[in-house]
C-alpha cells in the first residue's frame, strides 16, 4: 500500500485540520473533536434550523466540503469507514443549534444510526429539538423490514442539498423531516467498481477484480456487489445501470436530476464520458433532465468506480439544487 | 457464580489484551463481509480502556462496566462502539446496588445489544454469540465449546444485520467479525472462571 | 487497462459534450471543435480581453472546467497528451475576441507553443491583437536557454484564476501580458507520483514504480521524474518538496500562495493531509501562506500522486486568488 | 533527382501505410520518453492525408504536399503536427512553379522544421533524421544505411528539444518517437526511388 499519510491513526485528524487550515473563511474545527462547522459572516447572522451530518471518512468531499451557507450547518468525520462517536456528534449539535432545532442527515449504516441516536437523546437532555432522516438511496441492496435495509451512498449529496437550501430558505424542522424524507424515497443510486478502495489499516484491497471485470452494486465502504461482470464500453454500463434506476421510478414523467459520481480513483474524464452517456439514454427515454451534476462528490477512498444517482425531482427541488452555495466542494 | 471486582478487572485487561493482539485478524473478517476496520475499531476501545482504568481506577463493578462503556462509546464509533457500550452501560446499571449473576448479567447486556441494534439472534451479529453464553452461564454448561459453537453456526447464517447483510447469501461462510471479537471476550471469561 | 470509455477516439468529443451538457448554463461548445467557451448571461454584457487556454485532454478540470466570469473566456481540448490544432484555438479565439484583444494562455510544451503560435498567426491576419503567456513553472525541470525549457504544470491553474480576474476588473491587454509574466515568474511547481497515468491508446501506465517506491519530479504527461526513491511519511515528502521550491525564493518575507494539487488517483482525503503538512512546515520557516487550495485541479488522467505549487504573492495577486468565479471546477 | 507527382503520391501513401501500421511502435517510443500519443497523433495524420486525398485527388506536386500539410496541421496537433505540416507547407510552397532537386526540397522541410521548432540538428528529434537525409540525397548517397545510422545517431543524443529533454541524460539510449516516424517516411522513399 502506498498513500500519502503520516500515522494511520493521525489520518483523521490531520485531515480534518489540513481541510480547515486551508479554508479557514468557510469552516472551523470543534475544539477537541473531528468536527466541523460554519465559520463564515452569515452564519450568526441568519438563524435557521441547524443541519448536521457525518459518518465515517474516507468519502471526501463528502460530509466536511458541504459545510457553508445554503447546505450543512456542520460535518463530523469518524474515522475511515466508521461512524463517528456520539459525543462528537452531540457536540456538533450543540453548536449550530440557534433554537430551531437540528436536523441530523444519517446514512443508512447500523453504527451511523446508532451513534447519531445516542447523540440525539444527549442533545434532547438540552432541550435541543432534534429529527433525523436516514438516507438509503442504494438500490442494489434488498430492501426489507427485517433486514438492514438499503445503504445511503452518493444521492446523500444531493439530499443535503435540497435540505441545506430549504432550511436557508427559512423551513422549519418539522417541514424540513417531512421533505427530506420525500426526496430520500424519490432518490436512486447503484455504483459500479474497476477496482475496490485500499483501507489504511488493512493495507490492501478490500477485494481482488481480474484486469477485464468490474462490480456492479458495490457500496462506498467496499461492501461487495451483486454481480461480477466483464467490463463493457460505457455506454453500455450507462444502459444497464438506468435500466435498473428507472424500473424503481413509476411515473416518469416530470424533472428529474442526475449525479454522476466518481468513487475517488476515476478521473473526470470518464465520468464525463459517462455522463453523456447517461444523457444519451435517457433523452432516448425521453426522461427530462432538469438538473445533472458531475465529479467525486461521494468517494471511497482510492476505488476506481462510478455511480449513478437518479432523483425524480419537483421543480422546487430543482430549484434548490441550483442555488448557489459558499461550501469548499459543492 | 457471580464475577467480583477483582477477577472482572482481570477479565477486561484480557479481553484488552485479545483485542490489541488480534487487530489484523478482525480486520480481515471484517474485510472479507463489511469494511474492514473491525480490527482497528477495537483496538481503539481497547487502548481507551487502558487509558480509563489507568486515569482512575475503578472501585467498584459498576464503575468497572461504566468505564469499559464509555470507553467504546465515546472512542469506537462506527456499529462496535455503541453496541458494546450499550450492553456494558446496561451492565454497569444492572449491578449498582447487588452484583448479579454471570448469566443474568450477561442477558442483560445481551439484551442491551439487541434494544441497540433493534436485532436479535440468528442475524449474525455478535448477539449470536452473547445469547448463547448468557443461556450456558445461567445453567453452569458454559467452556470453550459454547464458543466455538456459536462461532460455527455464526459462520453459516445469512447476515440480515450490520454491514454483512449487503451480500445477503453471500455473506455465508464467514464468520462474523463482531461475533469473533465476542468470543475473545468471553474466551477472556473462560480464562478467569478457570483460573 | 480498465476505463469507463467507449472508443478510444472518441474520448474527447464525448467527454467535451459530457462536461457542456451537464454545464449548459455555465459553457457551450463551439460547432465542430472541443472548444469550450463561456455561456453565461454576464459574458456578453460586460466586454473584456479574451482569455483563452488549452492543451491536451487528460487534465480535467483543466481547462473547460476554468471557464467562466472572473476566469477563462474560451478552453480548448486536444486529445489526450496532445495539443488542440491551430484551427480549433483559432475559433475559440474569435468566439472570445470583444474587440479588446485576446491573451493566450500556455503551457510550457513545444506542442502547445506551436499550435498556439499558429492559431496566433490565423488570428492576426483577422486583425485580432493577440499576447501569450506560457506558463513553465515546474522546477523539477532544469532551465536554459538552449533547451525546451520548464514544463507548464499545476500553476497554471492560479495563473488562470489571477490573470481571469484581472480581465474581469479590466485590464488592458498589455497590462495582463505583463502581469501574467510576473505571476508565472513567481509560481513554483513539483510533483510526485506513486504510480504513473495510463494512456489510453498505450493501455498499461507510462512507467512502472515498486510497491514502496515514489518518483519525484513527474510531469503532468507522464513525463519521468528526477529520482525514484522509497515512499516516506507525508510530512517528509512535504519537506523535500518545500525545501526545494522555497529555494527558488530568494526572498521569502510577504504573502505566499500554495496549491496542494491531486493527479487524478489520490482521494481527497490524503492531498488535505499532505497540505496540513505543508502548512505545519511553512509555518515552522515562518512563511506566510495568505491563500491555499486543495483539490484536483490539474490532474494526469488516472495517476497516483500529488503536486505542490508555491507562489510568491502580492496583495492584489491574493485578492484575485480568493474573487469568487462561476465555473465548472474553480 | 526530382520526385513527380505519381511518385510522390505513392510516396507519401506508403508513409500512410507504414503510419496505420506501426502506431503501437511509436507510441511505445514515446511512452518511453515522451507522453505516449506519438503513433496515435500520426495515426490520425494518416486518416486525415487519406481523407484528404479521396476528398480530392492532387493534381500538381504542390497541392499534393499542401494537402498533406493541411491534414497534419489540422488533425494531428501535439508537436509532430505543425512539424510535419510546416515541413510540407514549405515544400508544398517551394514546388508551386517549378519541381526541385529532392535534396534541396527535403531542406526546404528541414530548414520549416528548424523554424517552427526553434531547434536543430543535435537535439534528438525527427531534424537529426531529416538533415542527414537531406545531406545524402544532395550528393546522391542516400540509401537505408543513412537512415540508419541517423537513427542510431539520435539513439545516441541527450533531447533538448521536445518532452524528451525534460529526462536529460536520461533520454539517452532511446530512439526519439519522431525521428522513427520520420525514418518511416524516408523508407517510404527508399521504395519508390528503388522502384
Ligand atoms: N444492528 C446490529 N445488531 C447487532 N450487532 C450488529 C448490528 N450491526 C452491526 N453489528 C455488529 O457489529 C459488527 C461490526 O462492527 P464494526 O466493524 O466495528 O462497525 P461497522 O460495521 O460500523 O464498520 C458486526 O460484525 C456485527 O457483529
Ligand atoms: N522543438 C522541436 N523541434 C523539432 N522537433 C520536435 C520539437 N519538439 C518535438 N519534436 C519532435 O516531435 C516528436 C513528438 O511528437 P508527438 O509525440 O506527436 O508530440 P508531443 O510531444 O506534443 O506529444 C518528438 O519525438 C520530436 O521528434
Ligand atoms: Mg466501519
Ligand atoms: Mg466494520
Ligand atoms: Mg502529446
Ligand atoms: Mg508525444
Amino acid at each position: 500500500m502506498k498513500k500519502i499519510i503520516n500515522n494511520v491513526e493521525d489520518i483523521v485528524p490531520e485531515m480534518i485540520s489540513g481541510l480547515v487550515r486551508t479554508n479557514a473563511d468557510l469552516v472551523k474545527q470543534i475544539d477537541g473533536t473531528t468536527a466541523v462547522v460554519r465559520n463564515d459572516s452569515k452564519f450568526k447572522e441568519n438563524k435557521q434550523v441547524g443541519i448536521v451530518s457525518g459518518g465515517g471518512s474516507g468519502h471526501e468531499p463528502l460530509h466536511a466540503g458541504y459545510v457553508g451557507d445554503g447546505m450543512l450547518s456542520a460535518a463530523v468525520a469518524g474515522e475511515v469507514f466508521t461512524s463517528p462517536t456520539p459525543d462528537q456528534i452531540y457536540e456538533a449539535i450543540s453548536a449550530v443549534n440557534q433554537g430551531q432545532g437540528v436536523l441530523l442527515i444519517v446514512k443508512n449504516y447500523s453504527g451511523d444510526v446508532m451513534n447519531f441516536d445516542m447523540a440525539k437523546e444527549m442533545a434532547e437532555a438540552d432541550d435541543i429539538e432534534i429529527k433525523t432522516i436516514v438516507v438509503d438511496d442504494d438500490i442494489s441492496v434488498k430492501n426489507s423490514e427485517f433486514t438492514q435495509g438499503k445503504r445511503g451512498v452518493a444521492g446523500t449529496a444531493l439530499v443535503e442539498k435540497i435540505i441545506g437550501a430549504a432550511a436557508r430558505s427559512g423551513m422549519n424542522l418539522a417541514d424540513l423531516a417531512v421533505l427530506g424524507q420525500k426526496v430520500i424515497d424519490s432518490t436512486k443510486t447503484i455504483g459500479i467498481a474497476l477496482h475496490a478502495a485500499t483501507v489504511p489499516a488493512v493495507g490492501h484491497p478490500g477485494f481482488e477484480l481480474a484486469d477485464d471485470e468490474i462490480e456492479y452494486g458495490i457500496g462506498i465502504h467496499n461492501e461487495r456487489g451483486y454481480a461480477v461482470e466483464k467490463i463493457r464500453p460505457a455506454k453500455e454500463l450507462a444502459n444497464e445501470l438506468i435500466e435498473k434506476i428507472m424500473n424503481e421510478f413509476p411515473d416518469q414523467n416530470g424533472d428529474f436530476a442526475i449525479l454522476v459520481n466518481g468513487m475517488g480513483g476515476t478521473p473526470l474524464m470518464e465520468q464525463y464520458i459517462f455522463a453523456n452517456d447517461v444523457l444519451n439514454e435517457l433523452a432516448a427515454k425521453k426522461v427530462k433532465v432538469s438538473f445533472s451534476k458531475v465529479g467525486n462528490l461521494v468517494t471511497s477512498l482510492d476505488m476506481e468506480g462510478i455511480s449513478l444517482t437518479i432523483m425524480k425531482a419537483d421543480s422546487a427541488w430543482i430549484k434548490y439544487l441550483n442555488e448557489p452555495v459558499t461550501t469548499i466542494a459543492w | 457464580m457471580k464475577l467480583e471486582l477483582v477477577d472482572a478487572k482481570k477479565w477486561i485487561n484480557l479481553f484488552v489484551e485479545k483485542l490489541e493482539k488480534n487487530q489484523t485478524d478482525l480486520n480481515e473478517l471484517d474485510t472479507a463481509i463489511g469494511d474492514g476496520d473491525h480490527g482497528t475499531n477495537m483496538k481503539r476501545g481497547a487502548e481507551a480502556i487502558t487509558a480509563a482504568f489507568e486515569k482512575k481506577d475503578p472501585e467498584n463493578l459498576s464503575d468497572l462496566y461504566k468505564a469499559t462503556a464509555f470507553a467504546m462509546i465515546q472512542k469506537v464509533g462506527g456499529a462496535s462502539g455503541p453496541l458494546y457500550g450499550t450492553a456494558f452501560l446496561d451492565m454497569s446499571k444492572a449491578v449498582k446496588t447487588d452484583n448479579l449473576e454471570l448469566g443474568d448479567l450477561l442477558q442483560i447486556g445481551t439484551d442491551g445489544l439487541k434494544r441497540r441494534g433493534e436485532s436479535d439472534t440468528g442475524m449474525k451479529t455478535m448477539i449470536d454469540v452473547w445469547q448463547p453464553v448468557s443461556d450456558a452461564l445461567k445453567v453452569n454448561k458454559f467452556d470453550q465449546k459454547v464458543i466455538d459453537n456459536a462461532l460455527e453456526n455464526v459462520k453459516n447464517l445469512v447476515a440480515t444485520k450490520g454491514r454483512a447483510s449487503y451480500l445477503e447469501e453471500k455473506s455465508k461462510g464467514h464468520i462474523d467479525p463482531g461475533a469473533q471479537s465476542s468470543a475473545y471476550l468471553f474466551e477472556s471469561l473462560i480464562e478467569i472462571m478457570g483460573a
